[in-house]
């Protein structure tokens, strides 16, 4: 193998791997705030992406872009206010089966507004061929804005979680419902801006990656397990393990075409998933004092 | 003779030390109480010994076998039942079948020997039900038989978790605040059962809050706090014991 | 025989719903109809799983694929070429080998259906047992999670590998006959008789499940499900109940993909695809989650629609909308919502006060 | 300042308060003693609204809170410190504080908030020298001064506690005790749920005696410790009595 394929190779594999971390991250703030695992994460991505798509046949790149992120956060609430605000006290069960239909509806409602075509909105700057050198090493510029952008929410989501009023609203809520509902913080709102939080960031992560691995009404449900996978690799609730649990499983999944067929490639992150998730029988979640760390 | 012997018992969660050092033997045929503020450690004392818990150090010999480390169901099958303090009967089952599942680790057919209704899956059903029926009987309240369980008064839904347990025929019988929650007469009657299961030859360790009741019923008492044993005796001296009185019984300040 | 009632009257009406097919000339409606009994065995051992054991799988297609491929793999892969062998001679001298003729006219040998059959079984319990001692210990999200992996695994394992046919799946599997003319095949003569053999596997398969639930296993199972701590403390070993009733449901399973297989003469990919165990989920749900009445009617009724193309190319959002319709308002399930209130009114004695 | 009548609440099918009438006038002391499992915390969680009343209602301030959602309970200025510690225990003790005022912060500015974050520190001046640590790092005292702290960031007219003892030393138990004794100084009105009914007695105006979800006795603080239903069931004493009959 030359060194050219190599870093091909880890390029691809830290592209995915980011992607991958940020469901992981959309996946934490509706699991911190609600212990809910949305396993609609990964429509958000789709949604975002198709949208954008659709909407640069008549406007612009970037305001696409920007419209169509508006445009799923409000699903990202309105998903929220329809299915999950006025539940009391639901089973886990009953939150999967939901989400899980939830997913199925916005796939469909996918399939029929657009049909099963591979689109791709067009890469930000240049095309397929475009290249940056970066020592030996010749990437997509692509690749740069998926690395960029993604870095960038989560510098701004960690400012966010730390420093702002709402943010702390929104950790209090997920240390301590019920202490936050004593201070008197609205803990169903913080649940709807969670909801809005994960679609904002699902939908950008859908733009930015969608010229290099193109959207399908399909999409989502291959990024929700390996999102989740990165989650727990990287111990859930922390974005910083997440981006590295992130890279890790995209570099493995990238170099698993070596040594099997290509047609296993999802196989394999999901037998990490099973792998980890058999390791730490109790999940790594799962006990009492754990939960106590939950953080964002 | 001891039935029970709880040697150098040690257990923390986090950096918290929530059992320190325990050591105390149960005598055969008593009622012993374990008494202390709330979060000296009680319940985790009982869920060390039931097995819901594994310690980090020390030993739990029941007879002559370590029972530290093995699973619930196993200690359970030995013969220690337990009841919850806040109670846990099964949803969806009347109070029969509650006392039934009691009835467990008597039985023996399988999931073949059920689905083909065999002979002998039937001939233990019976025993089953009947012997769940003498528990029901022995606490009173036999005519509930039918209801939903989660259909009872608080103090009946005590009775039915005690009868589930008494149906196991068990050795040794933990109750884990069987007083909570119920009101005067129902905690004199709660009381006299307690008795009586001794009587019957059950060895009793008990926890509870309700101290008339705790030094009317029980032989012997061991009081501890944060986690550590500071006193164990019969009832009268306990209430003398300036250590206890200072940390519990609360005479200190006027 | 507690249950003998309830069964007489259920055949009673598959005799019914037979003759009136057959009086109204519409005997094509029971190839859809035994086509959804065998998915309604499936669906039977979820219900088991997941509404008295507590344990929810979102990978239980997989089970019936590995069922199905199994038997496919068996009953189609020619074993000519292998005359010689001593286990080939031994095999033969069993009659546990069956000749027929391609395509092509060309002479083939394959397994008996019935050593496919027994083999898909041992397999499909295997993998059952293997992953069930991890997958079960694990609750919730991560119990979800893992058996969605699963199933997601065993999906993209037939896709992508030749021996599995991939994407077009395995086709001219023969019919599995018990006599020289009677057994599970999609001949158009031997429709009605089809109809009869997937319910009575399928009246099986709830009268075991019946008589399970009726007993010291199904009480613990239900005790499990409900208080798990409490189960423990009357000595139910659950992570034991839970695993035997994981490959239980993993082994009927398997069987009705072996029969459905041999029905249709084929297996494809999209019997093991995700949205295959989703549709058994949301049918279970749909049935009232601990129901194996409702089940079987939710099952039969929605397959049957399904398979008869009534939901045309939404058939999978009709699915997905089920689930979160019953979820959202009905989490006990339709049947129970209305029937068991209607019930109780007709039956019980007038409240007091 | 805080009237209950005729309150039930329970919790699905199981119901818990039976009837619960009582009321608290504006800058008293009330205790609520009673077994575990008597409903104690469930009322104070029904008041709060954490709990929803099957019936009953509940007037705050000549205001029906009845069905009031928590946020609007604890914006008029009656606030729960419940049970166990209930600390953002993984931010700072500061931010802790902080979420605590968040309801000034909507009305009045920083400043204000400033001021009373120092109001609070001179009251419990171990937090402000740990203000940069993690709640979840403090022991168990200092969690439930924490907890209390926090709850009077918001400058609230009626404080509930419940068990604020619970699982502390006698020296902590002591402190937290002075600190109550120092906020009716202060002009606060305070319901206390407590266990350790001497010592709740000890500090409060009036009582009351919880159990089975019913009040089944009420009277002056005096009254209460010298009833004899009383000391045999909460209060440990006549013990000698008892074992010689």
């Amino acid at each position: 193998m030359s060194i050219e394929l190599l870093f091909q190779y880890i390029a691809a594999g830290i592209t995915y791997g980011i992607i991958y971390a940020i469901v992981a991250i959309g996946f934490n703030i509706i699991y911190n705030t609600t212990g809910i695992i949305n396993f609609a994460q990964g429509e958000f991505l789709m949604l975002g992406s198709m949208i954008a798509i659709s909407l640069h046949s008549v406007m612009p790149l970037f305001p696409s872009i920007v419209l169509a992120v508006i445009i799923t956060m409000f699903i990202g609430a309105l998903i929220e206010l329809l299915f999950i605000r006025w539940l009391e006290g639901p089973s886990i069960l009953r939150m999967i089966i939901i989400t899980i239909g939830i997913s199925i509806l916005i796939r469909e409602l996918a399939l029929a507004i657009w049909g099963e075509s591979v689109r791709a909105l067009p890469y930000f700057t240049g095309d397929e061929v475009t290249s940056v050198s970066i020592g030996v090493v010749k990437v997509s510029p692509q690749v740069l804005w998926v690395v960029g952008i993604c870095i960038l929410m989560v510098l701004i989501l960690q400012i966010f979680f730390q420093f702002t009023l709402l943010g702390r609203k929104m950790r209090a809520c997920a240390t301590n419902p019920m202490a936050a509902r004593l201070c008197g913080i609205n803990t169903k709102n913080m649940v709807t801006l969670s909801f809005m939080l994960s679609a904002l960031i699902g939908a950008v992560a859908g733009c930015v990656v969608s010229p290099i691995t193109y959207s399908q009404y399909n999409m989502g449900t291959g990024l929700a397990i390996k999102g989740f996978t990165v989650a727990i690799l990287g111990g859930l609730g922390n974005s910083l393990a997440a981006l590295g649990g992130g890279i890790v499983l995209g570099l493995l999944e990238s170099f698993s075409v070596w040594v099997m067929p290509s047609a296993y490639k999802d196989a394999i992150s999901i037998a990490i998933l099973l792998i980890i998730l058999f390791v730490r029988p109790t999940g790594l979640f799962g006990s009492k004092e754990t939960m106590a760390l939950k953080e964002f | 003779m001891a039935i029970l012997k709880i040697n150098n018992l040690s257990k923390s969660f986090g950096g918290l030390k929530a059992i320190n050092n325990v050591s105390f033997y149960l005598q055969e045929g008593v009622i012993k109480a374990v008494i202390g503020p709330n979060g000296a450690g009680k319940t985790t004392l009982f869920n060390l010994i039931s097995g819901f818990l594994k310690p980090d150090n020390g030993s739990i010999i029941f007879r002559d076998t370590g029972i530290d480390g093995l699973d619930a169901h196993r200690i359970a099958t030995l013969g220690i039942a337990r009841t919850f303090q806040h109670i846990r009967l099964f949803p969806g089952m009347n109070v029969l079948e509650n006392v039934m599942m009691g009835r467990h680790r008597f039985a023996k057919t399988g999931f073949l020997g059920s689905m083909f209704n065999m002979p002998w899956k039937r001939r233990e059903e019976k025993e089953i039900k009947e012997k769940a029926l003498h528990a029901l009987e022995f606490v009173g309240i036999a005519d509930l038989a039918s209801k939903d369980a989660m259909e009872l008064s608080y103090g009946q839904q005590r009775l039915v978790e005690l009868a589930r347990a008494l149906a196991l025929e068990p050795e040794i019988l933990l109750l884990d605040e069987p007083a909570a929650g119920l009101n005067m007469r129902e905690t004199a009657e709660m009381g006299i059962l307690i008795e009586r299961i001794r009587d019957k030859g059950v060895t009793v360790l008990i926890v509870e809050h309700d101290m008339t009741l705790i030094m009317k019923i029980s032989d012997e008492i061991v009081v501890l706090s944060y986690g550590e044993k500071i006193a164990e005796d019969n009832p009268l001296s306990i209430q003398k014991n300036e250590e206890v009185i200072r940390v519990y019984l609360g005479e200190e300040d006027a | 025989m507690k249950h003998f009632y309830k069964i007489a009257l259920l055949v009673i009406v598959l005799i019914g719903l037979q003759v009136a097919v057959t009086v109204t000339d519409r005997v094509y409606y029971l190839t859809q109809l035994t086509m959804a009994g065998y998915y309604t065995m499936a669906v039977l051992g979820l219900a088991l799983l997941m509404g008295y054991a507590g344990q929810i799988s979102l990978g239980h297609a997989g089970f019936f694929a590995i069922g199905g491929y199994t038997s496919a793999v068996l009953t189609t892969f020619n074993l000519l070429p292998y005359s010689h062998t001593l286990l080939f001679r031994f095999l033969d001298t069993l009659h546990l080998l069956q000749r027929r003729e391609d395509l092509y006219g060309e002479l083939i040998v394959n397994v008996n259906p019935l050593i496919a059959m027994v083999l898909a079984i041992v397999i499909s319990a295997v993998i059952a047992y293997v992953i069930g001692i991890p997958v079960l210990k694990l609750k919730g999200h991560y119990l979800a999670m893992a058996t969605l992996g699963f199933g997601i695994i065993v999906y993209r394992v037939v896709l992508g590998t030749p021996v599995f046919g991939e994407a077009d799946g395995i086709s001219e599997v023969p019919p599995f006959l018990f006599f020289s003319n009677f057994g599970i095949s999609g001949d158009m003569d031997l429709r009605i008789q089809n109809y009869y053999i997937a319910w009575a596997f399928v009246v099986l398969v709830l009268f075991l499940l019946m008589n399970l639930l009726d007993s010291r296993v199904g009480r613990a199972l239900r005790a499990i499900h409900g208080a798990e701590d409490a189960s423990k403390s009357v000595g139910v070993n659950t992570s034991d109940y839970k695993l035997k009733t994981f490959v239980l449901s993993a082994v009927i399973a398997s069987m009705a993909g072996v029969c459905l297989t041999h029905f249709n003469g084929g297996i494809g990919p999209s019997e093991a695809s995700v949205m295959k165990s989703i549709r058994y989920v949301a049918i279970v749900a749909a049935g009232g989650m601990a129901s194996l009445w409702g089940t079987m009617f939710m099952s039969t009724f929605l397959n049957f629609m399904s398979l008869r193309g009534y939901f045309g190319s939404y058939d999978d959002a009709v699915f997905g909308g089920i689930l979160i319709l019953i979820m959202l308002f009905a989490p006990e399930g339709i049947l129970s919502l209305s029937f068991r209130r209607l019930f109780s009114k007709l039956f019980s004695p007038a409240e007091d006060g | 300042m805080l009237r209950i009548v005729n309150l039930e609440s329970g919790y699905g099918r199981l119901k818990v308060l039976r009837r619960v009438s009582l009321h608290v006038n504006p800058g008293e002391i009330v205790t609520i003693i009673g077994a575990n499992g008597a409903g104690k915390s469930t009322l104070l969680k029904t008041i709060s609204g954490l709990v929803k009343a099957t019936s009953g209602e509940v007037v705050f301030d000549k205001r029906d809170i009845t069905s009031l959602a928590t946020e609007k309970i604890v914006s008029m200025g009656c606030v729960l410190v419940p049970e166990g510690r209930q600390v953002f225990s993984t931010m700072t003790v500061k931010e802790n504080l902080l979420l605590g005022a968040y309801l000034r912060f909507k009305k009045a500015g920083s400043r204000r908030v400033d001021k009373e974050m120092e109001r609070v520190y001179s009251i419990f001046p171990k937090l402000k020298e740990r203000h940069k640590q993690l709640a979840g790092t403090l022991s168990g005292g200092e969690q439930q001064m924490l907890a209390i702290a926090r709850a009077l960031m918001s400058d609230p007219k009626l404080i509930m506690m419940d068990e604020p003892s619970m699982g502390l030393a006698p020296v902590i138990v002591k402190e937290i005790l002075n600190i109550i004794a120092q906020l009716r100084q202060q002009g606060k009105t305070v319901l206390l749920v407590e266990q350790n009914a001497k010592m709740a007695l000890s500090i409060s105006d009036r009582g009351y005696v919880l159990e089975t979800g019913r009040i089944v006795l009420q009277g002056s603080s005096e009254e209460l410790l010298e009833n004899r239903d009383v000391q045999r069931a909460y209060l440990g004493r006549d013990l000698d009595s008892e074992i010689k009959l």
